[in-house]
This record gives structure tokens, sequence and C-alpha cells, in this order.
């Protein structure tokens, strides 16, 4: 109930900050090297500590820091500076963020070893770093604006650091025409809310928008929303991170897509359930949901067709964002109890998708490393020279495509259950329906690359050194610790954070003074009673056999699929991959991997793959266009329904 | 279908926004003066911070963390401009 | 390779010759009554690297290269952005919160007034021009380079 | 007011044009900071008051007088600036993507598709 006064969120922010203009001054000495990489492992350390210390007074004796920079508190109750304000939720992405830049700053050290100018990318990766801490725990519209601004242009900058690559370049190009269109998205709306409000605190936005709206207020939402749906991954304007991802060094694709997607996650969890407090709004979780089952939908089909390592990853995990968007729309729910599991599924798959997607892409960035290559045709074999890769590849997949002892199972159980019980049957069977298809893109994978006959030229392929498999250690290690504790996690970690969510009558209050949530929505803002009881109802051991019944099918219709296609007439003449299986062996050994394991089912939905595939055409005008297309539909959806 | 959309998606942008600028106007008109934060920073300025343009002391001193996250919005623009525009050498 | 992007004359230069002094005195103007008149650290430290623009326009790029040190500006930009944070640091030194307007406040409308904020405008306008300047001369020296890719593959 | 509300919204749906129509990518990074442009007008005009003046405490003020917001300009500070970085590093992208692609027109630079 109290606030709490801390300096630790800004020494959080401030140490990768200052870390990174030291890096800056140190310049490009070569002697200095081992030092730059030591100060950014440091700094990152640094912060990750100081929100550990955090969260004793934060997530267990639920206080809220509210810390008012240049010590101007409110005055007549009107917030005239910025405040950081950090509770269990912010606390819990803070978290999140900062213990995956460790692992990232401990994996760069031996992995970019072979690039020059390291010195840049120290200073851009600190600024990445803190950039992110300072979005999720700060307490200002207008701030949250900067912060994403930062942590755009350097992760602009890192996605074009191998600019030798023209996919790198190209990639950034495309990032930064989509990504500040987003940025302006975001700033228009954040100036139209100002103009309505005259305030720029998130917490007297609420205040002052409760049961206010005004078209001025709606089309800001729209904008907003948008915006935020660019950082995100959202489906229409899911086509930067793709590319960027898969041109980006491992160590920074790991935080693009494990780490930044959730700042978007996080703002649009801010706005949709603090700002315009839209919980048992049914068109609102209609909207969101319907758009996470879009985004997951077309994020898995594409994965499945993919032939470029880092590409598929990046395409699998515009899925699980759609998994965790799906949580939080049915959190939106009238129904308590529901909403609730919903709301705890997608914090769970936030953690969870940051620990395996992460991993994912230390694997990959591990190949890369080691071969060269992220091609699938290209690679194979390689599980012999590289056994604790593999390991900790198929840990990953399992993890991901939800088999029960791992970490995934938990959050997507739950996700499962909160849709199906409110009321979106189809939602759920589209969501089973993904997983699946998650596991079977990545066995291509496993397939490709792990296993299969070790080609000629990566002969002498070694093992990854030991800098780069302790980040892949720990991930792995918390991936099947969450999955075996899920009780434990969702207690002291999850359950908090999904309470200070709903809680935002206290949230307002801390800013302000105690009874002004009260007095601004004219009426008393309850404590928000939470009911847990729908929450962890499952049994592991049944639905590890009823998946597998689900995957035994899966093989059956796959095996099927592919003897019907076998007969027809093709009139695809085009994909010569057809002769490897008809016209005997075209290489000297039959490498069954890159897309033929699912031939049978690409020909079976060639019209959709056909279609989707062309509507990615990599010009940067569509791209565009598909942000303002999505920003027209949600302005009429939401001016028709609101 | 490309064309379709640019035009359906820019019409319905501008309908609306035309519309909301409407809204927007009158909103203003109701108030004539400034209100929210800005009333009371506006009085507080020359007591508070003794500086005499308002405008540098809210970009400095009331909204100084803004400014410091805009100077190193500069600084990132300008590592990475270095950044992509270095030679790229291999060890 | 392009040589002559700009064409060098006579009007161009004593144009310059006239410009660069007051754009500079302007600018130092500009960031030291920051808090007194309209302006401010950005605006001023803008002015200030516009001379470098001024110069590339005028006396072309090699002279740019004699007159500026690119890899001494990138330094004093890290200083000028350090010197900012040290600045908010005082406030948590004085015992207040970060980026508290510390230090003394004499008579508003004198020139050492109001505080933190003067120094802010200095070190902010120093960051600004440093900055800048480097960008100006980093893209300006890109113009003379060609360089072709022939896209090798990774590694 | 409402003419300026009116017109910086126009500037931004012409830059939101120019970014989806024009295939040269110089002409899209022209486009962005034309929306940027609209955002700023926009942002300076919902701070305008009628017959306000400039927030700056002179000596010859006369009674009665008021300001204008000045929040939005501190605010419009921030937001040029960062419309500034978003064009050096576009165009910076630009020139190397001049180098490795030889062209600068956006249907022949996309090699990442599907």
């Amino acid at each position: 109930m109290t606030s709490y006064f801390s300096n630790l969120p800004i020494i959080a922010i401030l140490a990768p900050f200052l870390g990174a203009f030291l890096v800056g001054l140190m310049g490009g000495r070569k002697k200095l090297l081992n030092v730059q990489r030591s100060i950014a492992i440091a700094t990152t350390f640094t912060s990750f500590l100081s929100l550990i210390y955090l969260i004793k007074p934060v997530i267990l004796d639920k206080y809220i820091v509210a810390y008012w920079m240049g010590n101007w508190k409110p005055e007549s109750q009107w917030a005239i500076g910025i405040g950081l304000e950090v509770d269990a939720f912010s606390l819990f992405t803070a978290l999140i963020i900062a213990a995956a830049c460790f692992l990232s700053a401990i994996y760069s050290f031996k992995y970019m070893e072979e690039d020059n100018g390291l010195d840049k990318y120290y200073v851009l990766f600190q600024l990445l770093s803190a950039s992110m801490i300072g979005f999720v725990l700060t307490g200002d519209v207008f701030n949250m604006y900067v912060m994403l601004e930062i942590m755009t242009f350097a992760a602009i900058a890192l996605t074009s650091f191998r600019n030798h690559l023209y996919k790198s370049v190209e990639a950034g190009f495309k990032y930064i025409v989509i990504g500040s269109l987003g940025s302006s998205f975001i700033l228009l709306g954040t100036i139209l809310l100002y103009s309505q409000l005259h305030t720029l605190n998130l917490a007297q936005m609420a205040a002052l928008l409760h049961g206010n709206y005004t078209p001025v207020s709606i089309l800001a939402l729209a904008f907003m929303l948008t915006g935020y749906a660019v950082k995100a991954f959202m489906v229409p304007c899911h086509t930067w991170p793709v590319d960027a991802h898969m041109a980006a060094p491992s160590s920074i694709s790991m935080l693009l897509s494990g780490i930044m997607s959730k700042t978007g996650v996080y703002a649009l969890v801010r706005i949709l359930y603090m700002i315009y407090q839209s919980t048992g709004r049914p068109e609102m979780e209609f909207l969101i949901i319907f758009w996470g089952t879009i985004t997951m939908l077309v994020g898995i089909t594409m994965a499945v067709v993919q032939t470029d390592f880092k590409r598929l990853l990046a395409f699998s995990s515009v899925s699980q964002i759609g998994y965790i968007m799906v949580g939080f729309g049915v959190g939106l729910s009238v129904n308590k109890g529901v909403a609730v599991v919903g709301t705890m599924g997608a914090l769970f798959h936030m953690l969870n998708h940051a620990t395996f997607k992460s991993l994912l892409f230390l694997c990959a960035g591990a190949v890369l490393h080691q071969t060269g290559t992220t091609d699938l045709n290209k690679l194979g074999g390689l599980s012999k020279k590289m056994p604790y890769t593999t390991a900790f590849f198929i840990i990953g997949t399992l993890s991901i495509s939800g088999i029960p002892p791992f970490n995934g199972f938990v959050s997507k159980w739950l996700i499962y259950q909160a849709s199906f019980e409110a009321g979106y049957a189809p939602v759920t069977i589209i969501a089973l329906m993904a997983s699946v298809l998650t596991l079977a893109s990545l066995i291509k994978v496993i397939q490709s690359v792990f296993f299969g006959q070790l080609k000629e030229e990566y002969k002498d392929v070694k093992e990854v050194p030991l800098f780069m498999r302790i980040p892949m250690m720990v991930l792995s290690a918390i991936c099947i610790i969450v999955g075996v504790v899920p009780n434990f996690v969702s207690k002291y970690l999850i359950e908090p954070a999904a309470f200070s969510i709903y809680n935002i009558g206290n949230y307002i209050d801390v800013m302000f003074e105690k009874g002004y949530a009260a007095k601004m929505f004219k009426e008393t803002v309850s404590i928000p009673s939470m009911d847990y009881t729908l929450a962890g109802y499952w049994n592991p051991l049944s639905w590890l056999i009823l998946f597998m019944i689900l995957l035994i099918a899966l093989i059956l219709f796959f095996s099927f699929g592919y003897k019907s296609s076998n007969n027809k007439v093709i009139d695809d003449l085009i994909n010569t991959r057809y002769e490897t299986f008809t016209g005997g062996e075209k290489e000297d050994y039959n490498h069954l991997g890159e897309n033929d394991m699912f031939w049978g089912m690409r020909q079976d939905f060639g019209r959709y793959f056909r279609f989707i595939k062309g509507a990615h055409s990599g010009v940067v005008n569509d791209y565009v266009l598909w942000v303002v297309a999505a920003c027209a539909i949600v302005t009429i959806y939401l001016f028709t329904l609101m | 279908m490309k064309k379709f959309f640019t035009w359906f998606s820019l019409t319905i942008i501008t309908v609306i926004s035309i519309y909301v600028s409407y809204k927007m106007a009158i909103m203003t008109q109701l108030h004539p003066t400034y209100e929210g934060i800005a009333n009371l920073i506006v009085n507080d300025t020359l007591q508070k911070t003794g500086a005499i343009n308002s405008c540098t002391a809210i970009v400095f001193d009331f909204r100084g963390y803004d400014t410091l996250g805009e100077s190193f919005v500069l600084f990132t623009a300008i590592t990475g401009s270095a950044a992509i525009l270095r030679k790229y050498k291999r060890r | 390779m392009k040589k002559n992007i700009i064409i060098k004359n006579s009007i161009i230069k004593s144009c310059a010759n006239i410009t660069l002094p007051i754009a500079l005195i302007l600018g130092i103007y500009v960031i030291l009554h920051g808090h007194l008149s309209p302006g401010g650290g950005f605006q001023g430290g803008v002015l200030i690297a516009g001379a470098v623009a001024i110069v590339f326009t005028a006396y072309g790029y090699k002279e740019v290269l004699s007159l500026f040190n690119a890899e001494r500006a990138k330094t004093f930009e890290d200083i000028g952005a350090l010197g900012y944070v040290f600045l908010g640091t005082l406030g948590l030194i004085y015992g207040y919160t970060f980026c508290t307007n510390v230090l003394w406040h004499s008579t508003p409308g004198k020139l050492y007034s109001s505080g933190t904020i003067f120094w802010m405008n200095f070190a902010v306008g120093y960051k600004v021009l440093a900055g800048l300047g480097f960008l100006i001369i980093m893209l300006v020296s890109n113009l003379y380079q060609t360089s072709e890719y022939e896209d090798e593959e990774e590694k | 007011m409402l003419l300026n509300y009116i017109g910086s919204f126009l500037i931004i749906i012409l830059g939101l044009y120019i970014t989806i129509v024009k295939k040269n990518l110089i002409k899209i990074v022209i486009g962005m900071s034309l929306m940027d442009s609209g955002i700023n007008l926009l942002l300076i005009s919902i701070g305008f008051r009628q017959g306000g003046t400039a927030p700056i405490f002179m000596s010859d003020l006369k009674p009665g007088a008021f300001f204008v917001d000045p929040v939005p300009q501190a605010l419009t500070l921030t937001s040029i600036v960062i419309g500034a970085c978003v064009t050096a590093l576009a165009l910076s992208l630009v020139i190397k993507i001049k180098a490795h692609y030889g062209s600068i027109d956006a249907d022949k630079v996309r090699r990442l598709n599907g």
C-alpha cells in the first residue's frame, strides 16, 4: 500500500549508461578490449544485482517504489516531474531483461571476437540494455517514448553491425523505416493524450481517463496500439524483426527476440490495463485475442517453410508473441477467475519465451560461429562435433513446443485453459495446432543441422568455447527448473506480478496520495480479488500421453499426405527438390533435410503457402502499407465499437 | 489490391483525424488558457528554478531526465552511424 | 571517384568567411544564455557544429580534415555526456534524487543563476557540438570513399 | 486552431503516402522526415493558446498577459532531435545499401523475402 523510497532503480538504469560512456571514452584501442568487455559484463551485472535487491520490498512485501526525478513531487495532485515507478510487473520484466543482458554480455565475450570496431559494439550493447531497463521502470509516457527511441536506434545499429553482409544493411534499413513509423505513431498517440489530459504521467493519465473516453483518446489508443504492436511483432507489423533477427549477431538476436518484444508487450499491457482500463470490455478482449491468434497462425506457418536457421527461429518467436497476447487478451475478460489464469499464463510465457528463445538463438549463434552459415540446406550432422550445443538445442525445442517436463508446457497449458474457459474454443485449437507446428518446424532444424550425415566441409568443426557454453547452460537449467517446480515460480514471481497488473488504484495512490484514485474515479477502488484456484489445475502425466497421441496422429497425417501427393501430377515443376525423391539420389548421399520433411503438407496447403510467401515480398513500401492498414483497421474497429 | 489498401487506409485515417481535430479544437476553446501540469510549472518556474526561460526550465529541470535520454539518443545515433559506416575488417 | 562534389568559388568562400565567426559567436551566446533567452544547449550546439558544414561547403573536404580531428570530437562527446550524468548525480550527492537542481541560485536574470540548469546547458551544448560535428565529418568523408562489395557469404 | 490541427495531420498523412508509394529509398527517408515535421507541428499547435506570449519572464510583460503552454515546446525539442537522428541513421544505411546493391530502388533491395 505504501510507497517505498530507494535509489536502486536509477542505479540499475544508469550503470550500463555510464559503462557505455566509459567504453566510448577508451576508443578503439586494442589493448583495452578486454577491459571494455569486462566493463560490459560488470555494468549489466550491477543492474541485475540492484534489481535483485528490489525483489524483497517490491515482490514479497508488495511495496511500490516511487522515485521522483529532480525531487519534483506532485503539487496540488499534478505530476510536474518525471517519476520512476516500480511495481511487481515492472520489476518482473526488468529482471528478465537484466538477466538476459548479463548472459548476452558473457556470450559476446568470445562470440564477437572476430569483428572490428568492438568498442562501438559494447557502447551500443550497453545503451540497449540500459534503455530497455529504463523503459520498463519509468512511470512517464513521454519518457517511455524517449527510452524506446534509444532502444530502437541501438538495435538498428547492432543489426547492421556486420556491415559487410548485404542482409545486415537491408535488414537495418527495413527496421529503421518500420520502427520509426511505429515510434511516430506512439508519439502521435502520446501527444493526443496530452492534448486531452494535460499530463504525461502514467498513473495520472489512468486516473483522469477513467470513464472519460473522447474521440481524441480513442484515436490515441488506436495509434498507440499499432505503434507498440510494431515493437511487439504483432502480425501485420512483424516484418522487420524477422529480417533483423536473421542479420544481427546472435548475441543481439537473442536480445531482440527474447527481450525487446517483451518491452512492446509490457507497453501494450500498461496501455490496455492501466491507462485505458479496458478490463471487462468484451470488444477490447476480442480485438486482442483475435490479433494474437492471427499472429500465432501466420508466424508459425511462415516458420515451417523457412530454410534459414535464424529466420525460422524469428518467425517462431512471432508466433510465441501471439500466445502471450492471447493470454493478455483473456486477461481483459469480465470473468475474474478466467482472466487471472490468462494473465498468469501470459506472464509465465513471457518468462519462458525469454529463456527458451534466447537459448535457441544462442545455439544458432554457436552453429554460425563454428561453421559460418545458418542455411539449413548446407548444414548437417553436427551432433557428433558439437554435442553440448545439440543437447541445449533439444532442450530448447522441447520447451518451446510445450512438452511436459519443460517450462513451455506450464505457460502454454495456462493459456489453453484460459482461452477455452473464456469461450474462445477455436483459439485453443489453433494454439494447439501452432504448438504442434512449432515442434515440427524445430524438429526439421534438429534433423537438418544436428543429425543426418556430416558434410565434408565441417569435418574440423569443434565445440564452442566455454564462455559461450555458460549462458546456454544457465538458460537450459532455467528451462528445466521452471518446468519442474512451476508452482514455486508462479507463487513468488508470477502471482505478485499479475496482482499488480490489476491493482490500478494502488498504483495511482502511491504516485500521488492516498485516496486520489477513489476521488478521480468517483467510486471506491477495491483491491482486486484474485482467484488463483483455476490456475495450475493440470495433470502433467495425462497431458504427456495426449501429446504423444497428437504427435503420432501428426506423423501419420504427414506420411499419408506425402504418399497421396506423390501420386499426383505435380504442377509445380520448378520445385527441383521433388527430384530428390523421384529421380534417385541427386547427391552421393540422400540427405533427408531441409523442407522435404514437410513436403507433403506444403503441397497440400500449397495455395496458402504461396500466398503468404508472396505477401512477404521484401519491399519496404509494402511493409509500411501493412502497418498503416493495420492502424486504419484498428481505428475503424475502435470507433465503431467504443 | 495494394492500391485499394493504400487509398482505403489513408482515407480512413484522414477522415477520422479531421474529425478528431475538430473535436480537439472544441476542447481547446473550452479552456482558453493552459491547465494541468503547465499551469503549475509556469507559476513555479521563477521561484523554484531561477530560470527566466520556462522552456529551458522544463527541458533541464522538470523534465531533465528526458533531456538526458534525448542526448543519449543523439549519442546512440552518432555511434550507430559510426558503426554502420565503418570499414569491416576481419581479425 | 567523384572529386568535385562542390564547386568552390570565391563568392562562397567570402560568404563563408563572414558567416563562420557569426555562427560560432551566436552559438556560444545561445548556449550561455539558454536559461535567459530563447535557445539552449541543443540549439547552440547545432549552430556551432554548422561550422564544419560551412568549412566543407567553402573549402572542401581536405580543409575539413586538416581543421578538425574526428576521433577527438568523438571523445569530447563522451566527456559531454559524462558531464551531464555527473551533474545529474550531484542531486544524489546532495541527498535528493537524480537530476535535482542543486548548486547555488543567485538572482534570476543574472548569467550565473538557476543552479545546475546553466551547467547542464553547457554540458549538452558541448556534447551536441562535438557529436554533430563528428557526424558531419563522418558523412562527408564517406562521400569520398568508394567501396564496392562483392557480397561475400558470411565470414 | 482547427486549421493547424488539420494541416499537421495532412502533413503526417502526406508523409505516410510518400513512404508507401515512392520506391526511391531517399524519398522514403524524406517521407519519414515529413511525418516527423507534421508531428512537431501538431505538438506545437497543441500548446498554443489564443493571445499567449512566449514563455519567458521578460521585464516588459503587460499585465494580464499569459504564456502559451511551454511543456509541448520542450517535448518538441526532443522530438526534433530524434527526427534528425532517424534521418542520419537512415541515410548512412542508404549509403551502405548503395555500396552493396548498386541501386537505391526499393524493388531491387528485396533479397530478404519470403
